[in-house]
């Protein structure tokens, strides 16, 4: 029983420290889905001065999928949250071809005297509407994800990743899940989903260090505080797979590094 | 417990006799003597009934009144009750351990751990148990067993999920039931049970067969040592079987086998096959023992010999043998060849004649009788009612085609408490009650113990019987909440009805709680013979010595000789099975065994 | 409230509620013998000053006689009870006209797979839909029951229809409905955490509606 | 039948006289609990034709994955053994307790309840070992419980002729395979291990005699059962 307990106080503190974190990257069904988390943005702001940027624009050639409407007649709470019939978020695309949802890592090349920040507050993941929000993110090794139930419904929630351990907990209520889940191996991508309602699913990133982002509605992307160095980006799409590119980085400058996707 | 202090440890043949005076530990920790085994057994299951017993109030709440924060519930991690509200996989964990520990380590034990043990030497006139020393090892190992699944609740992701049956492969992979270490704990834990009954039977079997007194006959042995004698060789063939699978099906959870799991060829239904090939005949085990100490209760009450002594014993051996035949029938839905499942039928509708032989033998038993309804004989009384209802609702599920309605609903869960609580514990309020005086050498309180019969009866009923009618509604088993289901809702009334039922009942057995625990130190002296019964163990003080008898009796007539022109003689209406009328001639001793 | 079977919606009902009471009036019979008996001897022969047992071992007769009559009963309701479990169940029973559907079972939903336009499933006509199952009514309709992940159980209390769904095994469940309206289709095997929520919407639809709703999801409605 | 009251005497009650069976009660409880263990691996064998028999492709062929030559050797010592224990029965039936002894106009040496008992264990033990050796180096080529391990020696073989290799039961082969040579084996250990605690407690102290050798007739059952449990397994894991 004691470790019982203990967990509970643990996550009770945990709740309480994550509070800040929730308002910035809680987002409404309605709002972009990619909102980049918090621990992108936290990096960026204490270590922009020292280090290089990264930043690009991900477009696809070609017309993209349809992302198939989602049939939420059984499911009366979430139904009411749209006004028209939501569709599911495999391609998410913006003006101009631009493509959201895409997460930017770097893959290789981080030198390994380099000593990351702390990581920023946990992220937060919402049941909300019977979808995932955000439906892509990304957080670091050692951080915990927070689990919220906006719809007042049985949600369960089923990670199957391959280097973290993999959970499958549910939430029949309107409620934060009390243990938040930690993540501790570097994975690329752990696949979240509800087995209640098939169409949800989310994607989420683990990585050791803060380089790493998620593609907005506008396609755009910045990776910042990156030490002197050649790296390897990846780029990966949960519909379109993933691109590489190398790019060196000089003292403090910005470079540009854009991925094109083919719709296939 | 302290009054089996007085058993005098010069008392002859013994478990540890030689090593008098014992100390603390041998005689009542690391004890060798079956009667004190029997007690730790009884005080341990007595322990695990009361778990489960809290289980199903957390079942009943959440049935009764999904969603709503369950009072006290706060007190539970947040993982299974966040605010009291139970979670639908802590739900599961309710329902599976309620299952395992119910029929594992409350029943089971409490009727062969403890009777089986205690009444065996006592009623055939051994000085013990024929391997003392392996005695003790099946008590401990049980204990080790219940506390290993015990403790499935305080590792991470909580208990097991899969039912007490534990269907393959949801049992078997963890990330489709969403638990790990908890599930290796159970088959663990089962293996572990497993050896344990294996010694215990292996023990009464061997004691029955070479340990009875001089001119204990088979035909005179008493029907509760029969029942309890067949009930052991079920444990000895049943449940190594049940091991072999709890050993396949912790491989498939730990060591990367297949047995269970179609993806790479293994089979689902194996898993069914073996469990209820093992688990039809442990049904017989959970009530054979109750039928036989309920007939022992029902001769004494109605002070006439049992109606039909050879039928009965008879029908005990049909009822186990045809508990062999009969697994499919747990199957019909399953997918199963249906041709089986025309034979499965036959074989489990014939388990009919054997128990309707039983119901109507006990019925003559009291038919013209002279029934004293001391509390033993008022439970067993309501053994025989209660397990009537249980066997007849038994037949709507035997018949194939009415099964498919009710197959996996509440109908079942009615059924199985009908026979179960309805029949097992009834006989076991009866025995403990019955038998008390020999384990304690104190009563227990008579008005209290009537009390507790009547409201029992009562809140019983209220509690289970509905269960039929929502089970007919075509409520599933184990859902966490039937609200959701249009058809469902309108007998959510009668739910709620069952829970407040439920919750009366368990207030009612705290009152059996207490009438146990005060009695030990409070209840009034028992005399040697309180219940005027015939069996050899009332020949001996209350409680009785280590060792038992001083001089192994003999044994002169059958254990039924209620009101006999004999007994009549003596101006009484019993005849102990060991005393010498003058017309009675010793028994000869059995030549020594040839041992080659 | 209600206090019976759910009023019966396919071909099955009848005899399978016929059957039901058949043993409730069989066992309503043996439940009366024996708890009236019970409580006349419970008063009659109760412990009285003076009262005398009487001193007897049992009757060959009377037990013969009630080992006989239960045991005839039985194979009798085996016999009729067979019938019946044949019909429904045999693997040869399966109307040859039957329109086959195939549901696909899955931690927590049904995936039904409709045949399409060309009435036939495994073609690339097919379609699927979560958790609605479309029949036509007065048809006979064949479920291909399959399962993805651990043992289901589809369970439509108004056909009176229950059939695990297993994986690794391919089962055919048949019925015909024969009342339009919706019903609810549930899991009747544990089947883990959201095992309650596992819950379909059935249909039963007169041919032309079903076949308009057909030819519409056919077109591509959804999915 | 002196010797049936001392036996009576380990166990207590003394008396009353057995009625009943007319076997002595250790000897019955072996036989119980003998019936038990049948049972046990009945599930496991019946399991393993239950599986092998549902596959839809065929099993691997014998002698593809096991050392078939080996195991026989293996087999040949517990039949040994076996024979061993009889001698030992014998020996000690008629009060043979020494280990060796020379008998006049034989050239063979005639050994006692010492010398058979001992050879009995020694094969044990040696089976035991080999199956040892044979597990290691099976998982070394990459045959585990649960198939063919990814990239091993064996995976390549079975990629090449999937049918001699059976591919497709590789999980039930491995699952199968180590769970009931397992079991067995680890009743063949526990069996050395009861005599190794005779040999030393009983045997060598000459506590049995020609009146009383029950420890040896019991012990002797078990053995046996165990082999016959072996012959069963080798055939229908080995040779088929």
């Amino acid at each position: 029983m004691k470790v019982r307990i203990l967990s509970v106080v643990g996550s009770m503190f945990l709740l309480t420290v994550c509070s800040k974190g929730n308002q910035s990257n809680a987002a409404p069904p309605a709002a972009e889905p990619g909102a980049p988390p918090a621990p992108a943005a936290a990096p960026a702001a204490t270590s922009s001065a020292a280090g290089g940027t990264v930043t690009g624009k991900i477009k696809f050639t070609g017309t993209a999928p349809r992302n198939p409407t989602i049939d939420m007649s059984d499911e009366a709470a979430c139904k009411a949250k749209y006004p028209t019939a939501p569709t599911e978020e495999n391609v998410v695309a913006g003006p101009a071809n631009a493509l959201a949802n895409v997460f930017v890592y770097v893959k290789s090349g981080v030198p390994a005297s380099y000593t990351a920040p702390a990581p920023g507050a946990n992220p937060v993941i919402d049941q909300n509407g019977c979808r995932y929000h955000p439906h892509v993110f990304g957080i670091r090794v050692g951080q915990t994800l927070q689990i919220k139930n906006s719809d007042g419904i049985l949600h369960n929630i089923k990670a199957t990743g391959k280097a973290n351990r993999p959970f499958n907990v549910s939430e029949p209520t309107t409620m934060t899940m009390p243990a938040p889940r930690p993540f501790s191996a570097p994975e690329v991508m752990v696949k979240l989903e509800c087995n209640v309602h098939g169409w949800m699913n989310a994607y989420v990133g683990v990585r050791p260090d803060p380089f790493y982002a998620v593609s907005g509605p506008d396609g755009s992307f910045s990776i910042s505080g990156l030490p002197p160095g050649t790296y390897t980006i990846e780029a990966w799409h949960e519909k379109f797979g993933t691109q590489t590119a190398t790019v060196t980085i000089a003292g403090t400058e910005s470079k540009t590094q854009n991925f094109t996707f083919a719709a296939h | 417990m302290t009054h089996v202090a007085h058993a005098k440890p010069g008392a002859h043949g013994g478990g540890d006799a030689h090593h008098a005076p014992m100390s603390f530990w041998q005689k009542y920790i690391f004890s060798t003597d079956h009667k004190i085994i029997g007690i730790q057994f009884l005080f341990v299951s007595l322990f695990f009934l009361l778990v489960g017993g809290l289980l199903a109030m957390q079942i009943r709440w959440q049935l009764g009144f999904p969603g709503k924060p369950m009072p006290g519930g706060s007190i539970l991690p947040q993982t299974m009750a966040p605010g009291g509200v139970i979670l639908p996989e802590y739900y599961i964990q309710l329902v599976t351990m309620h299952g395992t520990f119910m029929v594992f380590f409350a029943i089971m034990p409490l009727l062969v751990g403890v009777y089986a043990n205690f009444l065996i030497p006592l009623k055939i006139g051994a000085h013990d148990m024929a391997f003392p020393r392996i005695n003790m090892w099946s008590f401990w190992l049980a204990l080790l067993a219940g506390l290993i699944m015990f403790a499935g609740f305080f590792v991470p992701d909580g208990a097991p999920r899969a039912g007490w049956t534990m269907y393959a492969p949801l049992s078997a992979r963890p990330d489709l039931s969403g638990v790990g270490v908890a599930q290796k704990l159970w088959s663990v834990s089962i293996v572990v049970l497993g050896l344990s009954s294996v010694m215990g039977s292996v023990n009464y079997i061997t004691t029955v067969i070479n340990h009875r007194a001089p001119g204990m006959t088979w035909f005179r042995i008493p029907l509760s040592v029969w029942a309890l004698f067949i009930t052991a060789i079920l444990g000895v063939l049943a449940l190594p079987v049940l091991q072999g699978a709890a050993i396949m099906l912790l491989f498939d959870q730990s060591l990367g086998t297949h047995f269970f799991d179609p993806v790479a060829g293994g089979q689902a239904l194996l898993w069914q096959h073996l469990f209820w090939f093992f688990g039809h005949p442990e049904v017989y085990i959970l009530i054979l023992p109750a039928m036989g100490m309920v007939s022992e209760i029902i001769a004494n009450g109605s002070r006439k010999p049992i109606f039909g002594y050879h039928s009965m014993v008879f029908a005990i051996i049909g009822i186990a043998f045809l508990g062999w035949i009969v697994w499919g029938h747990h199957m019909f839905m399953s997918g199963m060849n249906p041709t089986l499942g025309s034979t499965f039928m036959v074989s489990t509708l014939l388990i009919a004649v054997p128990s309707a032989i039983k119901v109507f033998n006990w019925m003559g038993t009291m038919w013209r009788g002279n029934l004293r309804f001391h509390v033993p004989m008022l439970n067993a009384v309501g053994f025989v009612s209660m397990f009537t209802i249980g066997g007849l609702s038994g037949i709507f599920m035997a018949a194939t085609p009415v099964d498919i309605p009710l197959h996996d609903t509440q109908f079942i869960v009615a059924h199985i408490h009908y026979v179960l609580f309805g029949g097992s514990l009834f006989a076991l309020f009866g025995a403990i009650t019955f038998w008390y005086p020999k384990m304690f050498g104190r009563m227990m309180s008579e008005p209290l113990g009537k009390v507790h019969f009547w409201l029992t009866f009562i809140t019983y009923n209220m509690t289970f019987f509905p269960m039929h009618i929502i089970g007919m509604g075509g409520q599933m088993r184990r859902i966490y909440d039937p609200t959701i289901y249009d058809f469902l809702k309108p007998q959510q009334p009668l739910n709620v009805f069952i829970s407040y039922s439920a919750f009366a009942l368990f207030a009612v057995q705290l009152l059996f709680a207490f009438n146990f625990l005060w009695s030990l130190k409070f209840g009034k002296k028992a005399p040697q013979n309180p219940w005027d019964d015939n069996g050899l163990e009332w020949s001996l003080p209350n409680p009785a010595p280590h060792g038992n008898w001083e001089k192994t009796p003999n044994v002169y007539r059958g254990p039924y000789e209620f009101s006999s022109p004999e007994a009549e003689a003596r101006g009484t209406d019993f005849l102990p099975q060991s005393l010498k009328l003058p017309t009675d001639h010793d028994p000869l001793p059995a030549p020594l065994p040839a041992t080659h | 409230m209600h206090w019976w079977l759910p009023p019966g919606a396919s071909t099955f009902a009848a005899p399978i509620e016929h059957l039901f009471v058949a043993i409730l009036i069989l066992t309503g019979i043996a439940f009366v013998i024996v708890e009236v008996g019970l409580a006349a001897f419970v008063i009659r022969y109760r412990a009285r000053p003076g009262r005398k047992a009487l001193y007897t071992h049992g009757s060959t007769r009377a037990e013969v006689i009630w080992t006989a009559i239960p045991a005839v009963t039985m194979v009798v309701l085996g016999i009729v009870s067979n019938h019946y479990w044949v019909m429904i169940k045999d693997k040869r029973s399966v109307p040859p006209n039957a329109y086959h559907i195939g549901v696909h079972a899955k931690q927590f939903e049904w995936q039904v797979t409709y045949p399409g336009k060309d009435g036939k499933l495994g073609t690339d006509d097919d379609f699927t839909i979560r958790n609605q199952l479309h029949v036509p009514v007065d048809q006979p309709v064949a479920v291909e029951l399959s399962s993805e992940d651990v043992i289901h159980s589809f369970w439509v209390p108004q056909f009176r229809l229950k059939q695990d769904a297993v994986p690794g095994m391919h089962i055919v469940a048949w019925f015909q409905a024969t009342v339009p309206g919706e019903y609810e289709l549930g899991c009747a095997e544990l089947c883990g955490m959201g095992h309650y929520k596992m819950r379909a919407r059935v249909f039963v639809q007169t041919v032309d509606e079903f076949n308009a709703w057909m030819t519409q999801q056919a077109a591509g409605g959804t999915e | 039948m002196t010797h049936a009251t001392q036996t009576l005497d380990q166990m207590r009650p003394p008396f009353p006289a057995e009625t009943g069976s007319g076997v002595y009660s250790k000897k019955l409880g072996m036989w119980v609990f003998l019936a038990s263990d049948v049972m046990f691996f009945t599930a496991l064998i019946g399991s393993y034709i239950i599986l092998r028999f549902g596959m839809s492709t065929p099993w691997a062929k014998p002698g593809a994955v096991l050392n078939v030559p080996l195991t026989g050797v293996n087999t040949f010592l517990l039949i040994c053994s076996s024979v061993a224990m009889v001698k030992a029965y014998a020996a000690i039936a008629d009060g043979k307790k020494y280990f060796l002894r020379k008998v006049p106009g034989k050239t063979l040496q005639d050994g006692g309840l010492k010398f058979w008992l001992l050879v009995t264990i020694l094969c044990g033990a040696a089976f035991v070992s080999i199956q040892v050796v044979e597990y290691i180096k099976l998982i070394g080529e990459g045959f585990t419980p649960a198939g063919y391990r990814e990239g091993s020696l064996l995976a390549e073989h079975a990629a090449a002729d999937p049918i001699k290799y059976g591919l497709g039961v590789a999980g039930m082969y491995g699952s199968t395979f180590f769970t009931m040579t397992g079991f067995h084996g680890f009743h063949v250990t526990c069996g050395v291990i009861s005599m190794l605690y005779l040999y030393f407690t009983k045997v060598l102290p000459e506590k049995y005699s020609p009146q009383d050798y029950a420890g040896i007739e019991i012990i002797g059952l078990y053995w046996h059962f165990v082999d016959l449990v072996w012959i069963i397994l080798f055939t229908i894991v080995y040779l088929i």
